[in-house]
């Protein structure tokens, strides 16, 4: 491909990994949905520009629920329940922001240097893509550690699953794309309608705030 | 694709879980699924006579051919179990019809997926059947809608979401490693062709995935540290979940990882799996082994103990060698047949007591002296005490590693001593003693427990040559 | 012919021993009165004592069970048998293989296996006294009396006795440290089996200090007789077991002529009245100690035995 | 021949389950147990014919079972064929006994299903030939034996005995279990495989150093000796004779068959550790049994002496023969065996007594007992001879196998090594302690239970034991007196298997004059029970008639003397632990860290004066106590992890996932 073509798929990658980071740092919920919706957009368009590199149209599909689904309903989705439930504005982090940012960074120096060792074999554009896939999937996770507030752990989870879309879509003719982004929107839809039945305000430890301080079926 | 016997056993659980989905009355709902469970059993005994010729997307060879009948099996015994529990349940108020509708479909649902999971010959396919059998089962533990049972559940759900991510990641990362060598497109994930041409894939990028794949999949497969979901999953859902998580889905997952682990074999300059797998493996045994002593569920106390036999299978697999190999198929087979049969008993007894509270339960060889001799059998063959199965496998592992690893092993029977005595000292206050709780005679169905404990027993004493081959030649298949 | 010869200075041996043990005790009761000052009892005055017993009606207490009434006997053959197969005027005689010095102790052991059960029969409190500290006592005297065997039979190369006396007698032997030890061991244990001071007194009935009286508080008659009998014996025995041990010169050999035969009776008379001189002296010239002294007492003797054993490697050696 | 056998064992193992069934009958124990006789008995005859007929032969035979590529080999050499003998014969009195004994078993349906599968297992140890069904069988044995252990579970105590008891054993079973590791990891897990291969020396020490754990700790060497004390009281007690008489042989046999047959030659310091091990076993053994009040109790512990007395004979054979002196090897091995033999006799024998004891009073605690002697004549007489043969006193045959030990010590001056130059004599010196305490133990022992008068109703209104009791006992005590005065016969019998084990025999017996034993030359040392035994009977009959007639055989019967205050009450009498206060004085502050606590009263005060004695097993304080502690912290701390909140839960998997990548990419 030409590098053109590279170097846009590079910056729309890279500009997920950005945008992970920005959702890293905030500190308030619709901040960080917003960053959320932007992420998911981010994610869309490179999507769309891999269906357009790869000459793969079944990957338009992916790109659309990646932009519908994800960029759109599900935010909307998140404000209500947090109108909804009057959920705490602002997100408890464990550890401070600064702390956090230096283990992301770590993070995706760890990501690079696990998938620069790859031979280049595979074609430059599967490596870029997959060192920062594996970077988002890493600051996901961290997201989802960090965090004390269910909400924000979700979005964690949501972002990391971004990034297993970005490989999936980066692997060059890799088949059941779209079933697996399928596959995974139902799996968040789950997520998101668990949070919203089980009313989970504050955390994934106990389904409601009276059960906080249950023993787990152990304590004596 | 044309429907042979691979086919039927997918399509007659997704037939009768429509079927169960609709049918009301749960006594007849309750035979649909023993009917469906046996029909499955019985299709995937064929798969010895007459052998079907795998496709891109199925496949059948020496390692799941066993597991596939060992899972529609005691999927069946399990059904016939679940009959006589939900009965109580249902008397007992705890279910109402509604829900045993949904639970039936769940059930067959289930057994869909884990079949799918054995047969699939697509790395893809097999992540999504894994996925499945884990939404399912999900559902399934939180049924009794009691604060623990949903907390489970929920907890399970969030950790077994990220496990299936992180095996997707590493499947990707396969699928990206194979590329190159077997071109793009289905084959790039048909897991034959894979095995193939494994010898050609880059090995850096198998390792970063087999990484993802033991954490995603050793999710599932309940290895410490990733095994919080396990216990409570077991301790808060209906005992026939339990008995089917323990005894097939915690193998399942663990068969996604040996598929890999073979791909890796061949690869010769891929990091061996072992030191990864075996240190995992010993952190589980030693850990469940100590988790054993406090426990006052019995339920969950069990559960630790599936921890601690996935530890001990892993580490035999990690350690390699074709007697430690198969001595790891046999412990998979061993541990499926006695936890599971451990449940049914289990079950009944927290119906008869109306309790899971091991310091409620007393003095059970008195009270119902089938019943806890039935599950005296059950610790005494989970232990590794002969002569049954799990001792054969046990002294397999130990005695072909040891000169090998001397100190490992050291830890291992260490951690198997200890979580005897673990298992012993709670199950001793349940058996012995003076009677505690109510003495209710069990109406309970002994059929499916002793029939496992009967094939354990028989496993322990003769083993038949069919399983023997067919072990054999996986075992050296894993290297 | 010379079967019965052999049977014959068997026989003799066995009469003898038999007839010198009261004759033994006496002379020693005598020789510590005379130390004394007084003029005490005749020489056979032991002798009396036990015709008078024998002729007595057995008094026996109500409970007394069966083997209360065998165990005299019991004692009595099996003191005998072992005083009689310690070699005294002669060695090699017929029968002289079939109990090594071990199994002499061991002979002693069960007779007082049963004493003590004796002790124990009618239930009363003294008897239990007696019996407990009777074992006491054995347990350690016997050890050190098997050890000191030990290191003899190390040194000599054999446990039967004709063979050490022989061994002994020959000049291979030297002066060794460990056989010296051995001696000392040898004569502590002897106090102590055969209840003289300072372990015990033969001579008391204060009941706390009492052991062997203690045991046999319940028995008269011809039961009290035989039991006196077998500690008389028991002395000599020990006596005589010094003798060939430590003193084995003039034993005449089986096979030997009368007249050497006879020697050997009047030099074994020797060694019996200097040894009976001797534990005589020391009993008047050491007082009786307290009974949770003893173990002291004898675990000295037990380590000098096991000393003698672990030097003679050392002397061995050399 | 050895298919004989194994049907037999087959036989055992079809009635195991016929037992749940025969529970439930009335006359269903006799039937069981009967049963068990007939087919111990054929096993006996079988292996008794193979030892004495055809030893060399060593007949094998594989069944298709157990290991699929292996199977499950079988062997009858001279070696196992002896341990049958010995097995089977305990089982033969055992059934005998328990057919009339199993009568008023109160929970049959938790002793009859175990009772033949207990005894089949530990048949299939002494034959198996390969390490699998050998371990199958060793451990399916404690496992059968544990049932019996818990049968009567509502005694809490009894469940911990269990549990402590199946803990040593699968400890025991996994140190063996890693023995036939390293052994296998060159040959295989055949014996005969294993037996040609010549593994390097370290390898064949470390397997040496893991056979005296898992056996010692199934035979109960002193330290690993702690379950079983606990365990074989708690037994019904014909199981318990089996578990002490015999069970701890089916050790024995196995450190035997590993160390002296399947290891090649020995190394000398492997003697001195079993040496320093066997020693202080026979001595503490036998010292703690000296302070106990339950009888089982005693026996038990004094079983732990005897089974020091063995491994001291066996590490004395191993010292020899490392060093080349087979004749003297084959001296203490026989010995060894012999006392194998013997102690698998009285200590039956003396087991079923105490059962006899405990069916008729219901009481183990000696403190309760007395003057049995009077109401249980027949009883007291074999306990008498039990006793007087554990105490190895001529002329019965305890003796003789200490006495033969104690001939190979003598030897230990011809060994080149300083080391066991100087430890043999100093063990000899343990042995010669051990035995002195022994008499003084049994004394206690038959003194307390059986003499004086009754302390309790029970023990007042006790009545002789059944017809089948009495024969089983008096059986074994004929066994006793038999082996005491002919052991030449014995020492015979034993021949081809210390040819087998050490490569050499004791000189032939049988045939001196008199039918003395000479172990290695006459004018050394030689024995002769039956002389002994005649001597003593004649003297003592010529004396009893000669003074009946000459003197007076006149007897009156009176109040007892008891220097003239006798006191009625029985309370007065001394009881079991103020026998054994004296000894407790002199060692008890040593070996158990006694403290006696006495509280006198003022003269004036109407209060009893109290006096309580403090017992500590040292090493329970000190090896097993702090095990348990450990356990017990790591588990307390572990257990948080049981209560975290999902998020911590998550960082685990983060924090592994990094690891791993790191792992990867470093």
């Amino acid at each position: 491909m030409s590098s053109l073509q590279f170097d846009i798929a590079h910056l729309l990658a890279g500009s997920l990994v950005l945008a992970s980071f920005m959702m890293l740092y905030q500190d308030r919920l619709y901040a960080l949905l917003n960053v959320y919706a932007l992420h998911a957009g981010v994610l869309a368009l490179s999507v769309a520009w891999q269906a357009y590199v790869q000459q793969a149209p079944h990957l338009y599909i992916t790109a659309l629920i990646a932009l519908a689904f994800k960029a759109i309903i599900i935010p909307v989705a998140l404000h209500r329940i947090i109108k909804r439930l009057g959920i705490h504005r602002e997100i408890e982090n464990v550890i401070g922001v600064g702390l956090t940012m230096m283990a992301g960074i770590g993070l995706v120096a760890l990501s690079m240097v696990v998938m620069l060792r790859v031979t280049p074999g595979a074609d430059a554009l599967a490596r870029e893509d997959l060192a920062f896939a594996l970077s988002v999937v890493l600051l996901g996770l961290l997201i989802m550690v960090t965090r004390r507030n269910a909400v924000s752990q979700v979005v964690g989870f949501m972002s990391l699953e971004n990034g297993l879309v970005l490989a999936a879509t980066g692997a060059k003719g890799m088949p059941l794309v779209v079933e697996i982004s399928v596959a995974f929107s139902v799996l968040i839809a789950f997520i998101v309608i668990g949070i919203f039945l089980f009313r989970i305000r504050e955390r994934f430890d106990s389904v409601d705030v009276q059960a906080l301080d249950r023993f787990r079926g152990e304590r004596r | 694709m044309t429907l042979d016997a691979l086919g039927a056993i997918l399509l007659i659980p997704t037939i009768s879980a429509a079927l169960l989905a609709i049918l009301p009355g749960y006594m007849l709902a309750a035979r649909l699924n023993i009917a469906a469970a046996l029909a499955t059993f019985l299709t995937s005994l064929s798969l010895f006579v007459i052998e079907p010729t795998s496709g891109q997307y199925l496949l059948l060879d020496d390692l799941n051919k066993v597991f596939i009948v060992l899972t529609t099996f005691i999927g069946f015994t399990t059904s016939v179990f679940s009959a006589s529990y939900i009965h109580h349940e249902i008397e007992t108020g705890r279910l109402t019809p509604a829900f045993l509708r949904f639970y039936h479909a769940m059930y067959q649902m289930l057994m869909f997926a884990m079949n799918l999971a054995l047969v699939a010959n697509n790395i893809g396919l097999m992540w999504v059947a894994v996925e499945v059998a884990t939404l399912t089962t999900v559902l399934m533990v939180g049924i009794y809608r009691t604060h623990e049972a949903l907390e489970a559940a929920w907890k399970y759900f969030i950790l077994g979401s990220v496990g299936i991510a992180l095996a997707l990641f590493g499947t990707i990362l396969v699928y990206m490693a194979a590329r190159p060598a077997v071109g793009e497109g289905l084959d790039g994930m048909v897991w034959t062709v894979l095995v193939k041409h494994a010898a050609q894939f880059d090995p850096a990028l198998l390792n970063v995935a087999f990484v993802f794949l033991l954490l995603g999949y050793g999710t599932k497969v309940g290895l410490a540290p990733l095994h919080a979901w396990l216990p409570d999953a077991h301790a808060e859902g209906p005992t026939p979940i339990s008995a089917v998580l323990s005894g097939l889905l915690l193998n399942v997952a663990l068969y996604a990882l040996l598929r890999f682990k073979m791909m890796l074999a061949v690869n010769s300059e891929a990091i061996a799996p072992g030191p990864l797998m075996v240190t995992m493996g010993l952190i589980s045994v030693i850990f469940a082994a100590l988790m054993l002593y406090r426990r006052r569920d019995i339920k969950r106390m069990f559960a630790y103990s599936s921890i601690e036999h996935m530890g001990i299978i892993v580490f035999a697999f990690g350690m390699g060698g074709p007697l430690a190999n198969f001595a790891g198929l046999l412990h998979m087979a061993m541990h499926s047949l006695t936890k599971s049969a451990i449940f049914f008993a289990v079950g009944h007894i927290a119906q008869v007591k109306g309790t899971q509270k091991i310091a409620d339960i007393g003095g059970l060889t008195t009270t119902n002296p089938v019943l806890g001799w039935g599950l005296m059998l059950g610790v005494i063959a989970i232990v590794g005490l002969p002569p049954l199965g799990i001792f054969m496998s046990e002294f397999l592992v130990v005695s072909s590693t040891f000169a090998r690893a001397p100190w490992l092993t050291v830890i291992l029977v260490l951690g198997i001593i200890i979580a005897l005595g673990g298992l012993f000292l709670r199950v001793g206050v349940v058996m012995f003693g003076e009677p505690k709780g109510k003495t209710a005679p069990a109406e309970a169905s002994y059929v499916p427990m002793f029939t496992h404990l009967g094939l354990v027993l028989m496993a322990g004493i003769y083993l038949p040559p069919v399983l023997v081959t067919g072990f054999q030649n996986v075992a050296k298949l894993l290297g | 012919m010379n079967g019965l010869r052999d049977i014959l200075s068997q026989g003799a041996q066995m009469s003898l021993v038999l007839g010198l043990a009261p004759l033994l005790t006496g002379f020693v009761r005598k020789v510590k009165a005379r130390l004394l000052r007084r003029r005490g009892p005749p020489l056979l005055q032991p002798y009396r004592d036990l015709v008078r017993l024998m002729r007595k009606d057995v008094v026996l207490a109500d409970n007394a069970s069966w083997l209360f009434r065998v165990i005299p006997y019991l004692m009595f053959a099996g003191t005998w048998v072992a005083a009689s197969l310690v070699p005294t005027f002669g060695n090699g005689l017929l029968f002289s293989w079939t109990a090594d010095l071990i199994a002499i102790t061991a002979l002693l052991g069960s007779a007082r296996f049963f004493q003590a059960l004796a002790g124990m029969d009618v239930g009363t409190a003294f008897g239990g006294i007696g019996s407990s500290r009777e074992v006491m006592i054995a347990s350690l005297a016997e050890p050190a009396m098997l050890i000191t065997a030990f290191s003899v039979a190390m040194i000599a190369g054999s446990t039967q006795l004709p063979t050490v006396a022989e061994f002994m007698g020959s000049d291979a032997v030297g002066l060794r440290v460990s056989l010296g030890m051995a001696f000392v061991a040898l004569t502590i244990v002897a106090l102590a089996e055969n209840a003289r001071i300072p372990v015990d007194n033969p001579a008391t009935h204060l009941e706390l200090t009492m052991v062997h009286e203690a045991m046999v508080l319940e028995y008269s008659g011809r039961h009290l007789a035989l039991i006196d009998l077998s500690s008389q014996l028991k002395l000599l025995l020990y006596v005589s077991l010094i003798a060939c041990v430590f003193l084995p010169w003039g034993t005449a050999t089986a096979d030997a002529s009368v007249a050497r035969l006879a020697l050997g009776t009047l030099v074994y008379f020797g060694k019996l009245t200097v040894l009976g001189f001797l534990l005589a002296v020391f009993e008047t010239a050491i007082a009786k100690m307290r009974v949770f002294r003893i173990p002291e007492f004898l675990g000295a003797a037990l380590m000098l035995a096991l000393l003698a054993t672990l030097l003679r490697f050392v002397s061995g050696s050399l | 021949m050895i298919a004989v056998a194994l049907w037999s064992v087959a036989a055992l193992l079809a009635l195991a389950p016929a037992g749940v069934v025969l529970s439930t009958r009335p006359r269903g124990s006799i039937i069981l147990y009967g049963g068990c006789l007939i087919a111990t008995s054929t096993l006996c005859v079988t292996a008794l014919s193979a030892l004495l007929y055809s030893p060399q032969l060593a007949p094998s035979a594989i069944l298709p079972i157990g290991l699929p590529w292996l199977g499950a080999h079988f062997r009858l050499d001279a070696l196992s064929a002896f341990f049958l003998v010995v097995v089977n014969l305990g089982g033969v009195a055992a059934s005998l006994f328990a057919i009339g004994y199993g009568q008023h078993e109160d929970s049959p349906g938790r002793v009859l299903p175990f009772y033949p599968a207990y005894l089949a297992a530990m048949n299939v140890v002494v034959l198996a030939n390969d390490a699998f069904s050998f371990l199958v069988a060793w451990e399916f044995m404690s496992l059968t034996s544990w049932a019996m252990v818990v049968s009567h579970h509502r005694d809490a105590e009894n469940v911990r005995a269990g549990y402590v008891y199946l803990l040593m054993a699968s400890f025991g079973t996994l140190a063996l279990l890693l023995a036939f590791g390293l052994l296998a990891s060159n040959a295989g897990y055949d014996f005969d495989a294993i037996r040609a291969s010549h593994p390097s020396a370290a390898l064949t020490g470390t397997v040496v150093i893991l056979v005296l754990l898992g056996a010692g700790s199934k035979a109960g060497l002193v330290p690993l000796h702690a379950w079983l004390p606990l365990a074989h009281p708690a037994a019904p007690s014909h199981v318990s004779g089996l578990m002490s008489g015999v069970m701890t042989k089916v050790a024995v046999y196995g450190f035997v068959r590993i160390v002296f047959d399947l290891v090649p030659e020995p190394v000398w310091w492997w003697s001195m550790v079993v040496l320093l091990v066997g020693g202080p076993t026979a001595t503490l053994g036998v010292l703690y049994a000296l302070m106990q009040r339950d009888i089982k109790r005693v026996l038990a512990y004094s079983t732990i002496e005897n089974i020091g007395i063995i491994f001291t004979g066996l590490g004395l054979a191993l010292a020899f023969k490392a060093e080349g002196l087979d004749w003297v090897a084959a001296l203490a091995f026989t010995a060894a065996m012999m006392h194998v033999f013997n102690h698998a006799l009285f200590k039956s024998l003396l087991f079923f007594g105490a059962g006899a004891v405990l069916g008729a009073t219901g009481e183990r605690d000696m403190e309760k007992l007395g003057g049995l002697i009077h109401r249980m004549p027949k009883t007291a007489f074999v306990m008498l001879v039990g006793c007087v043969a554990i105490s190895a006193l001529p002329p019965f045959n305890g003796f003789v196998s200490e006495w033969l030990i104690f001939q190979a010590i003598l030897l230990s001056p011809q060994l080149p090594s300083w080391g066991l130059k100087l430890v043999i004599p100093a063990v000899g010196g343990l042995l010669a302690l051990a035995a002195a305490f022994a008499a003084a133990c049994f004394v206690k022992l038959f003194g307390i239970s059986f003499l004086g008068r009754p302390r309790s109703d029970v023990a007042a209104s006790a009545h002789e034991t059944d017809r089948f009791s009495l024969t089983a006992m008096f059986a074994l005590a004929a066994f006793c007196l038999i082996a005491g005065i002919l052991p030449g016969l014995f020492i015979d019998a034993l021949a081809p298997v210390s040819k087998d084990m050490v490569g050499n025999i004791m000189p032939h017996q049988v045939g001196l004059q008199w039918l003395t034993i000479v172990p290695i030359a006459e004018s050394r040392s030689s024995y002769n029970g039956l002389l002994v035994f005649l001597f003593v009977a004649l003297c003592g009959t010529a004396a009893a008639s000669a003074i009946h007639r000459l003197a007076s055989d006149r007897l009156r019967r009176a109040p007892a003397w008891d220097c003239g205050y006798p006191d009625a009450n029985p309370a007065i009498q001394y009881s079991a632990s103020s026998f054994s206060q004296p000894i407790r004085r002199v060692f008890g502050s040593v070996v158990f860290g006694a403290r006696e606590i006495g509280e006198m009263p003022p003269p004036s005060s109407p209060l009893p004066a109290r006096l309580q004695v403090e017992l500590h097993d040292r090493i329970w304080d000190w090896l097993y106590a702090p095990i348990a502690r450990a356990i017990g912290f790591a588990t307390e701390r572990i257990n948080i992890l049981q209560f975290l909140s999902i998020r911590r839960y998550l960082t685990l998997v983060f924090v592994a996932l990094v690891v791993l990548l790191l792992v990867v990419a470093l």
